[in-house]
C-alpha cells in the first residue's frame, strides 16, 4: 500500500477512476462498447505523441518538432502510397525511418554543436513542416490503401480497435527500455545529471542521439497511425501535437528537468486529457465554455497527484 | 494590363484555396496580366498574413486579393495597402465596413450555412434533431454559421441539439465528432458541418460507423465528401466558387488598376459584414449532380464573369 | 549598452575580449550578415517602406519576447503570454467601446487586467507548487475561454483614430513608434536587472532559489511578481498590436494565443537566456528577435517558392546557429578569450 | 620506492585568466597512498581532472607505465584502471544507490537487460566493506551529504582500479567513518592498489600517507617525496610558506552580557524538544553533536525557514515569532552560513561580487531601489580582501573558483551583512589550514565587536578553539552544557561523555 500511493502513477489513477465513475454515473452511454472504442482511438495515438515527447524530457531537453516529424511521416506514408503505389508495410517502413532519420538529425545536431535542444528543434521544426508543406503544397494525400483504413477505422475482441496494437507494443517497449536497458538508463542518468553521467563512462553524445532517434521512431509512428485513424493524408496532422505532447507527461509526474519521467503515468496523463475532452461533447457544453472547463479540470487532476507528491514528500526523512 | 501584378492571398494552407493558383494562371494569360501569383502565408496566422503582404508590396505588387484573415483585424493592412495605391478585394470572406477594400466577393456564408440546413432538413423528411459541427470561435464567421443554422433550423421546425465548434484540425475534430457519435447517435437525425476539416471528419465517421440512417450536408468540395455523396453516406454538400473568385477577382483588380472604378449604383447585397458583397455562387451538389460538380462549377463562373464588368464596373 | 545582468556581466564589456564570445555580439555579426545579404541580393529589403515595415514586426516580436522572458529568469515559462494579452486588449477595448472610458484610462485598465491575471498564474503556482508549466497551460485555457465566452468572439474597433494613427505612423519615414516603445521598455528592463535590487532578486531567485531564500530575497514574492510583469508585458504587447491592427481582436494571437508561443521563446533563447532560470539578456532578446523577423522577410523577399519558405527558413535558422557556434570554438581555440 | 604506476610530467592546464598548473609532475607508485596537498585553489582538482581525462593538459604529458597516454575523457582514464571520486558530488539523484555504484558496468552494453538484484548484491558488497549500512534499492536522493559520499567511495571501488584517486574524501564524513575508510584504504595499499589522497586534514594524512605531492599557486612545492621525516610544521611550511600560528585566545566572562538570542523549551514539528539555548552580546557558542543531531535543523527553525510550535523565542529580550528567512534576516538582523554551500549557500552561476552583496542589496539600495556595483562593491570587497578569496576578479563566477575559495565567499557575505546574531554550520569544510586560521580570527574579532555567533561544528578542534561555551545536542534535544577550558583532550572527553550518557540513558 505505502509503495503503491508513493508511485508516480497513483494520482493520475485515481484522477482517472474517479472521471470514469463520475461520467458514467450522469451518462451511462459512456461505458457504451462504441464510446470505449473512441476513446481507446484517441488514447492509442496521443499515448505515441506523448512518448515520442517524454523520451526527451527524460533527457532533460525538449522536442518541439514532435509534430513536424509526424507530420513529415504521415504524408510520406500516404504520398509513397499514393504517389508511387507502395504496398501499406513498405510505406509504414520507409515512414517509420524517415522519423528515426529525422530524429537522428536533432540529435546530431545537438550532440554535435552544444547547442540547446530548444534552437535546434524549433529549426527543424521548421524544415520538417516546410518540406510537408512544399512536398504537399497543403493539398491531402486521398490514395491511402483501404487495408490501412480498415486498420484505423476495424477492431478485435468487442470494442478494441486495432491501432491499439502499435500504441500497445510501443508502451511496453518504452517501459523496458526506461526501467531495464541501459540505453533507456542512460538517458535518464544523463537527464537527471549529465555531467555525473558523463564521469561514469556514458557517452552523453551518443545518448542524446538515440534518444532522439527514439523520439522521432515515436512520432513516425503516430503520424502512421493518425493517417490510418483520419482516413486521409492530411498536411495538418502534428500541427498542434506539441502542447498535449508536454502536457501528458507532466500530469503524470515527469519532471521538466529530466531524469525522471513515468510511462506508466503518461499513458494515464493522456486518458485523463481523452477522458475530458470526450465529457466536454458528452455534457453538451456551450462551445464557448469547453475551454474555461478543460483548463479547470486540468488543474483539477494535476492538483490532485500534486498533493499525494506532498505527502510522500513529507513522509520521507533523508537518512 | 501588363504592369498589373496581381498578388492572391489566402488566410493560410488551406486545400479550400489550392484553384486559387490555377485560377490565377489562367487569368494571367487570359487577360494578359504582369502576374497573378498565388503567394501562401507559411501560417494561418494573422501577423504572418500581415507580413507577407507587407512584403509583396516591397516586391512591387500592385493590385491585392486578399482572405481576410480576420474581418476587423485585416481592415487596417487593407488601408496600407491601399493607400500604396493598389486596388484591394476581400476575396472568398469579406472584411467589416468601413474597409478600403472595393468590395467583397466571395461565399455568403452565413447564407450558405443556411441554405444547407434547409437542403438537410429537406433530406431529413420528418425527422428533426440536428447537430452542427463547425470551426474556430475565434473567426467570427463562427458565430454567423451557428446563428444562420439555428434560424434555418428554427423556420423549419427543427431542432439543433449540439453545436461543437474549434474543430478546424483533423485530430480534435475526429475525437469530439466520434465521441459525439459514440454516445448520442441515437438522438441526432441529420447533421450539417460549416467547416473543411469538420466536413471531411464527419463523412469518414459516419462511413466508419456505416450509418446512413443518419443525414449529412458538408461543405466544400474535399474528395472525402464528395466519394460520402457518391456511396450515399453523405446527402450533399454547398460548394462553394474558389476558382471563380480568385478568376475573376485578378480580371477585377486589373480593371480597377486601368481606370475603372466601382458603380457607385452597382447592385451589391449584403451580409453581417459588408454592404458591398458579391456573392461568387453557392450551390448545393447532392447525389444527382455530383458527378458534374466541376461543370456547375465552371457554370457559375461562366455567367458571373459575362456580366461582371458591366454590372459593377465603370471604366472609360 | 552590454549585457544587461548579473551573469553576462562576468563576460565582458565592449571591446574587452570576452565581449566578442557574448551571445549579443554574435547576434549583432548575424543581423549585419545577413542584412549584406539581403541587401544585395533583393531589391527592396533596404527601402524605406520595408525597413519600417520589419521594424514594427520586429517591435512586436521583441515584446512578445520580454514578456515570457521576465518570467523564463525565474527558470519558469508562462504560456499563456497570448492569452493575457488579448485578454488586456479586450478589456480596453470593451472599457473604450461599451463603457465609454476615455482612452487613457482604458489602456491602464487593460494592463491592470494583465497584472491581475499573472498575479493569478504566479500565486498558482507558488501555492501549489507544481511547475508555472501546468499552472500556465491550464490558465492559457481558462483566461482565452473566458474572454471568447464573454465576448462572444465579436471584436472591438470603434476606437479613437489615435490607436491606428499610432501603429501607422512613421518617424522619418522608417520608424515606428511600435519600435520605440519596444526599445523603451527594454531600456528599463535592463535598468531593472542590473540596477535595481528587486532585479538581482529576480536572477537570484531564478538561479537557486533554495539559496536565495536563505539569503534573505522573498522568492515566492518575487515569482509573483515576475508572473505579474510578465502580465503587464504581454497586454502593452497586445495593446501595440490593437494600435497595428486598428482593433482589439480575439483573434489577434490565434487559438487560445498560441500562435505568440514561438516568438516568445525565440528571442530570449537566441539571445542567451537561460530556460533553467538565473541569467537573463534584454540585450540578447531583443537582437534574437530581430534576427528571426529579418530572415523570415529577407526570405519573402527572396520570393523563393511559395511552399519552401517555412523549410528555407528553418535551415537559415540552423546556419545562423551553426555560425554562432563556429565562432565561438575559434575565439576559444585562438585562446583570444 | 616501489615501481612507478602513473606520472604527470610537466603538465599545464589555463583557463580564461588563471593557470590552475603550471609544470606539475606527480608520480604515483604501486602500493603505496600518496598525499596530495595544498592551499585551496593550488590546483589539486585540476591536477586530478587532468589525470582522469575530464580535461586535456595544454602542456605536458602523462604516462602510464612508463608510456605516454591520451585521455579523451573519463572513459578512457576508466578503462586505463584509473578510478576517482571527485570532491564535487556526482551521483544520479533519481537512481537508486545499487544503480549507481554499478552504473559505469553498464556502459558498455547498451541493450543487455539490467539485473538490479545482481546489481543490488554487487552494490551490497562494497557497500558492507564500507561499513555503510543502507539498503541499495534506496534512492541516493534521499541520503545524507555524508552516505552520498560514501556511495562515491563504493562506485569507485567497485571499479576495481590499478589507480585511485580521492579528492577530500573525507570532508563530510564523521570520524567513525573516516576511521573505517582507512582501514579499507590501508588494505587496497597491501593489494597494491596505487591511490591519491587530498585532504586539508593534516592529521589524516600524516596517519595514512606514504608519500607527498605539495602545490602552491599551480606550481610543485614538492614533488613526490617521502613523507618519513616530515612532520605536521613541514608539511604546512611547504603549503603556505610559512609555518602555522595557534592562536592562544583569552578566555572570556559573559555573565554579565546582555543576551541576544534565549530559546525557551523550545519545540518544532522536526522533533526539537526542550531546547533551552542562550547567546549573549558578543559570545561565541558552539553547538556539537554527532551528524543527524538535528542542530542544522534547529538553525533552520530559528531562521524561520521551519516553523517553532513551542517554548518562546527571544531577540535581544523581546518575544518573537520569525515567520520567514527574510524576516529573520532584515527585520532582526539574524545571519546564516549554511553547511550546504552548492545548494544553499551560494548561487554557483552567478558572479563573486552578487554572491558576496546579496544579503545587503536591500540595504544599500537608494530611492526606488536602485542599486550600483559600486555601492555594493564598497561595502563587500573588504570582506572578500580579508578572507583572501582566491578570484581574478568580483567579475568571476563563483562556480568557477576552487571548493575552499566558494566556502569563503558564502562566509564573507554574511560578514558584509552585519548582522547582531550570526549561525554559522560547518563553517570550514573543505577550507585549507590558512583559510581556516584566518576565519577563526575573523569569528573571533566579529564576536569582540559585538556580534553573537552560535557554532555548529562538527570539527572538535575548531569547536575547542572557538567556543566560549560548548552545548552539546543529541537527537533533537539538549543533552548538556560545558565551559571551554581549551583543553583538547579534557574538553573532548567531557563532550564525548555528555553524548553517550543520553545514548545510553
Ligand atoms: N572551470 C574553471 N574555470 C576557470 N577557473 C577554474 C576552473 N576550474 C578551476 N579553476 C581555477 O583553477 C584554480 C585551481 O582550482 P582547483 O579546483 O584545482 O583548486 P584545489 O586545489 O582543488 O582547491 P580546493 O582545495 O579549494 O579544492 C583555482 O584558482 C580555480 O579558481
Ligand atoms: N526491480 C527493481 N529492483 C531493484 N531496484 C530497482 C528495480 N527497479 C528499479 N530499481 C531502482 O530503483 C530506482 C528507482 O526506480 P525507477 O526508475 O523504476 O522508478 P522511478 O524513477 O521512481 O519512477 P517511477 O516511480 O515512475 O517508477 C532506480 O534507480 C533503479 O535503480
Ligand atoms: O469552408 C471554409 C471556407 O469557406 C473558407 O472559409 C476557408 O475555410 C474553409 O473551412
Ligand atoms: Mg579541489
Ligand atoms: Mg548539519
Amino acid at each position: 500500500m505505502q509503495s503503491l500511493w508513493r508511485a508516480d502513477w497513483f494520482g493520475p489513477l485515481v484522477v482517472t477512476v474517479v472521471a470514469i465513475i463520475f461520467i458514467a454515473a450522469f451518462n451511462p452511454s459512456f461505458l457504451s462498447p462504441l464510446n470505449i472504442q473512441v476513446l481507446l482511438l484517441a488514447i492509442s495515438v496521443n499515448m505515441l505523441i506523448a512518448f515520442s515527447q517524454m523520451i526527451i524530457i527524460a533527457i532533460g531537453q525538449m522536442n518541439l518538432s514532435v509534430g513536424a516529424i509526424g507530420g513529415l511521416a504521415a504524408i510520406s506514408f500516404a504520398g509513397m502510397m499514393e504517389v508511387w503505389g507502395l504496398p501499406g508495410p513498405v510505406a509504414a517502413v520507409l515512414a517509420l525511418l524517415i522519423g528515426v532519420v529525422a530524429g537522428f538529425f536533432n540529435g546530431f545536431f545537438i550532440a554535435w554543436t552544444g547547442i540547446s535542444a530548444f534552437v535546434i528543434t524549433l529549426a527543424s521544426l521548421s524544415i520538417f513542416k516546410g518540406l510537408n508543406l512544399a512536398v504537399t503544397r497543403a493539398q491531402p494525400f486521398y490514395g491511402v490503401l483501404e487495408s490501412v483504413k480498415a486498420f484505423g477505422a476495424t477492431t478485435f475482441l468487442g470494442p478494441l480497435p486495432w491501432l491499439l496494437i502499435p500504441a500497445a507494443i510501443a508502451f511496453v517497449l518504452t517501459w523496458y527500455l526506461l526501467n531495464r536497458l541501459p540505453l533507456g538508463r542512460h538517458i535518464l542518468a544523463v537527464g537527471g545529471n549529465a555531467h555525473a553521467a558523463e564521469l561514469s563512462g556514458i557517452s552523453v553524445p551518443r545518448t542524446i542521439m538515440a534518444a532522439h532517434a527514439i523520439s522521432g521512431l515515436l512520432a513516425a509512428l503516430a503520424g502512421i497511425c493518425l493517417v490510418a485513424r483520419l482516413q486521409i493524408g492530411q498536411p495538418t496532422i502534428g500541427d498542434d501535437w506539441l502542447i498535449l505532447s508536454f502536457a501528458a507527461p507532466v500530469i503524470g509526474g515527469a519532471v521538466l528537468a529530466g531524469g525522471h519521467v513515468s510511462t506508466v503515468a503518461t499513458v494515464l496523463g493522456v486518458a485523463i486529457v481523452a477522458i475530458i475532452t470526450q465529457a466536454l461533447v458528452l455534457f453538451h457544453i456551450d462551445p464557448f465554455l469547453v475551454q474555461v472547463v478543460l483548463g479547470a479540470l486540468i488543474l483539477w487532476a494535476v492538483g490532485v497527484n500534486r498533493w499525494r507528491e506532498v505527502r510522500v514528500a513529507r513522509s520521507l526523512k533523508r537518512i | 494590363a501588363e504592369d498589373t501584378k496581381v498578388a492572391l492571398v489566402p488566410g493560410g494552407p488551406h486545400p479550400y484555396f489550392s484553384a486559387w493558383e490555377q485560377a490565377g494562371k489562367d487569368a494571367m494569360r487570359d487577360f494578359k496580366l504582369g502576374a497573378a501569383d498565388y503567394k501562401v502565408p507559411q501560417k494561418w496566422e494573422l501577423s504572418q498574413q500581415n507580413e507577407l503582404l507587407e512584403s509583396l508590396v516591397t516586391q512591387g505588387y500592385n493590385a491585392f486579393l486578399i482572405f481576410p484573415g480576420d474581418p476587423v483585424g485585416s481592415v487596417s493592412t487593407a488601408g496600407e495597402l491601399a493607400d500604396t495605391g493598389a486596388p484591394v478585394i476581400a476575396l472568398a470572406g469579406c472584411l467589416k465596413d468601413p474597409s478600403a477594400a472595393a468590395f467583397c466577393f466571395g461565399t455568403d456564408t452565413g447564407n450558405s450555412a443556411y441554405l444547407g440546413t434547409k437542403e438537410l432538413i429537406k433530406a431529413l423528411g420528418g425527422k428533426k434533431r440536428i447537430a452542427h459541427f463547425t470551426g474556430f470561435l475565434v473567426d467570427p464567421n463562427t458565430q454567423l454559421r451557428i446563428d444562420a443554422v439555428e434560424k434555418a433550423a428554427k423556420e423549419e421546425g427543427a431542432e439543433v441539439v449540439q453545436v461543437i465548434a474549434d474543430i478546424d484540425a483533423p485530430e480534435p475534430a475526429e475525437e469530439k465528432i466520434n465521441a459525439y457519435l459514440a454516445a448520442h447517435a441515437g438522438e441526432v437525425d441529420g447533421i450539417i458541418t460549416t467547416a473543411w476539416v469538420p466536413a471531411v471528419v464527419s463523412a469518414n465517421a459516419l462511413r466508419k460507423i456505416g450509418d446512413k440512417r443518419i443525414k449529412m450536408v458538408g461543405i466544400d468540395h474535399d474528395e472525402v465528401v464528395l466519394k460520402g455523396i457518391k456511396d450515399g453516406f453523405v446527402a450533399g454538400t454547398m460548394l462553394q466558387n474558389p476558382y471563380g473568385q480568385a478568376y475573376i477577382g485578378s480580371f477585377a483588380a486589373d480593371k480597377l488598376r486601368s481606370g475603372c472604378t466601382v458603380k457607385a449604383d452597382a447592385p451589391f447585397k449584403s451580409n453581417a459584414l459588408t454592404n458591398k458583397f458579391i456573392d461568387s455562387g453557392t450551390v448545393f451538389v447532392d447525389a444527382s449532380s455530383v458527378d458534374n460538380y466541376v461543370a456547375s462549377m465552371q457554370g457559375i463562373t461562366k455567367d458571373i464573369m459575362a456580366t461582371f464588368a458591366d454590372t459593377y464596373l465603370a471604366c472609360k | 549598452m552590454t549585457a544587461p545582468n548579473a551573469a553576462t556581466r562576468a563576460e565582458g564589456r565592449v571591446g574587452s575580449p570576452r565581449f566578442y564570445l557574448t551571445n549579443e555580439f554574435g547576434l549583432l555579426v548575424l543581423i549585419l550578415l545577413f542584412a549584406t545579404i539581403f541587401g544585395l541580393a533583393t531589391s527592396g529589403f533596404l527601402s524605406k517602406f520595408n525597413l519600417f515595415t520589419l521594424g514594427r514586426v520586429a517591435a512586436i516580436n521583441v515584446m512578445i519576447g520580454f514578456s515570457m522572458m521576465v518570467v523564463i529568469v525565474t527558470g519558469g515559462l508562462n504560456l499563456a503570454v497570448g492569452a493575457i494579452g488579448v485578454c488586456a486588449a479586450m478589456m480596453c477595448g470593451w472599457l473604450i467601446e461599451d463603457i465609454g472610458i476615455v482612452w487613457p484610462v482604458a489602456i491602464v485598465g487593460g494592463l491592470a487586467l494583465g497584472a491581475v491575471l499573472g498575479f493569478i498564474n504566479g500565486f498558482a503556482v507558488v501555492r501549489s507548487g507544481l511547475h508555472s508549466f501546468i499552472i500556465t497551460l491550464a490558465s492559457m485555457s481558462i483566461f482565452f475561454g473566458g474572454m471568447i465566452f464573454l465576448t462572444r468572439a465579436e471584436s472591438f474597433r470603434e476606437l479613437p483614430p489615435f490607436f491606428s494613427a499610432f501603429g501607422r505612423l512613421k518617424i522619418y519615414g522608417v520608424v515606428s513608434p511600435l519600435l520605440l516603445v519596444a526599445i523603451v521598455v527594454g531600456l528599463l528592463l535592463i535598468v531593472m536587472y542590473r540596477y535595481t535590487a528587486l532585479g538581482r532578486e529576480m536572477l537570484a531567485a531564478g538561479a537557486k532559489p533554495e539559496a536565495a531564500a536563505l539569503s534573505g530575497v522573498r522568492v515566492d514574492r518575487i515569482i509573483i511578481i515576475c508572473h505579474m510583469l510578465s502580465g503587464v508585458l504581454a497586454g502593452l504587447t497586445a495593446l501595440l498590436l490593437v494600435a497595428r491592427n486598428g482593433a482589439a481582436i480575439p483573434s489577434m494571437a490565434g487559438q487560445l494565443g498560441q500562435d505568440w508561443l514561438l516568438p516568445a521563446f525565440l528571442g530570449p533563447v537566441l539571445g542567451g537566456t537561460l530556460l533553467t532560470g538565473g541569467r537573463v539578456s534584454v540585450l540578447g532578446t531583443f537582437l534574437g528577435a530581430v534576427l528571426v523577423t529579418m530572415l523570415t522577410n529577407g526570405l519573402l523577399l527572396l520570393q523563393v517558392g511559395e511552399f519552401w519558405v517555412q523549410a528555407c527558413l528553418g535551415v537559415l535558422l540552423l546556419i545562423a546557429v551553426l555560425i554562432d557556434k563556429a565562432r565561438r570554438t575559434f575565439l576559444a581555440r585562438r585562446r583570444i578569450v | 620506492m616501489g615501481e612507478i604506476v602513473f606520472e604527470a610530467r610537466g603538465v599545464s592546464k589555463f583557463f580564461p585568466g588563471v593557470k590552475a598548473l603550471e609544470n606539475v609532475s606527480i608520480k604515483l607508485t604501486k602500493g603505496s597512498i600518496h598525499a596530495l596537498l595544498g592551499e585551496n585553489g593550488a590546483g589539486k582538482s585540476t591536477l586530478i581532472k587532468l589525470i582522469t581525462g575530464v580535461y586535456r593538459p595544454d602542456e605536458g604529458e602523462l604516462l602510464l607505465d612508463g608510456k605516454p597516454t591520451n585521455f579523451f575523457g573519463p572513459r578512457d582514464a576508466m578503462a586505463a584502471g584509473i578510478g576517482v571520486v571527485h570532491q564535487e558530488r556526482n551521483l544520479i539523484p533519481r537512481f537508486s544507490v545499487g544503480e549507481n555504484i554499478m552504473l559505469e558496468q553498464s556502459a558498455g552494453s547498451l541493450f543487455k537487460p539490467i539485473d538490479y538484484r545482481q546489481i543490488n548484491a554487487d552494490a551490497k558488497k562494497w557497500l558492507d566493506m564500507l561499513g555503510l549500512d543502507v539498503d541499495p534499492s534506496m534512492r541516493v536522493s534521499q541520503l545524507s551529504v555524508a552516505k552520498m559520499q560514501l556511495v562515491e567511495i563504493a562506485k569507485a571501488l567497485s571499479l576495481r582500479s590499478r589507480v585511485l584517486l580521492l579528492d577530500e574524501p573525507t570532508a563530510s564524513l564523521s570520524p567513525h567513518e573516516t576511521i573505517a575508510l582507512f582501514a579499507l584504504l590501508k588494505k587496497l595499499r597491501d593489494e597494491g592498489v596505487s591511490m591519491l589522497f587530498v585532504s586539508h586534514k593534516l592529521e589524516e594524512v600524516q596517519s595514512i600517507c606514504d608519500s607527498v605531492t605539495v602545490l602552491r599557486d599551480g606550481h610543485n612545492a614538492c614533488e613526490s617525496r617521502s613523507m618519513a621525516g616530515l612532520g605536521r610544521q613541514d608539511l604546512v611550511k611547504l603549503m603556505i610558506g610559512r609555518s602555522e600560528q595557534i592562536p592562544d585566545w583569552a578566555a572570556r566572562d559573559f555573565a554579565a552580557a546582555p543576551p541576544v538570542l534565549e530559546l525557551k523549551d523550545v519545540a518544532t514539528p522536526l522533533g526539537h524538544q526542550n531546547i533551552d539555548l542562550t547567546v549573549r552580546k558578543g559570545e561565541i557558542v558552539g553547538l556539537y553533536g554527532l551528524i543527524g543531531a538535528g542542530r542544522t535543523e534547529l538553525a533552520k527553525s530559528i531562521m524561520g525557514l521551519f516553523p517553532v510550535n513551542g517554548g518562546s523565542v527571544k531577540l535581544d529580550g523581546q518575544a518573537v515569532t520569525i515567520g520567514n528567512v527574510a524576516d529573520a534576516i532584515h527585520t532582526h538582523r539574524i545571519g546564516y552560513v549554511s553547511e550546504d554551500r552548492k545548494q544553499e549557500g551560494l548561487i554557483l552561476m552567478h558572479t563573486v561580487l552578487d554572491n558576496a552583496g546579496i544579503a545587503i542589496w536591500r540595504r544599500v539600495a537608494r530611492k526606488f531601489g536602485l542599486l550600483t556595483d559600486q555601492s555594493v562593491r564598497v561595502t563587500a570587497e573588504p570582506f572578500i580582501r580579508k578572507l583572501e578569496v582566491r578570484t581574478p576578479s568580483l567579475n568571476q563566477i563563483v562556480g568557477n573558483l576552487s571548493g575552499g575559495n566558494q566556502q569563503k565567499i558564502s562566509v564573507a557575505k554574511w560578514l558584509a551583512a552585519g548582522v547582531r546574531l550570526l549561525i554559522v554550520d560547518e563553517p570550514t569544510v573543505g577550507i585549507d589550514i590558512k583559510t581556516k586560521a584566518y576565519l577563526h580570527e575573523l569569528l573571533r574579532d566579529l564576536s569582540n565587536s559585538g556580534t553573537a555567533i552560535l557554532l555548529i561544528t562538527s570539527d572538535m578542534p575548531e569547536m575547542i578553539t572557538l567556543a566560549d561555551r560548548i552545548v552539546v545536542m543529541n537527537d533533537y534535544r539538549l543533552a548538556g552544557e560545558l565551559h571551554n577550558t581549551r583543553d583538547y583532550a579534557a574538553m573532548s572527553e567531557g563532550i564525548m561523555h555528555l553524548i553517550h550518557r543520553v545514548a545510553a540513558a
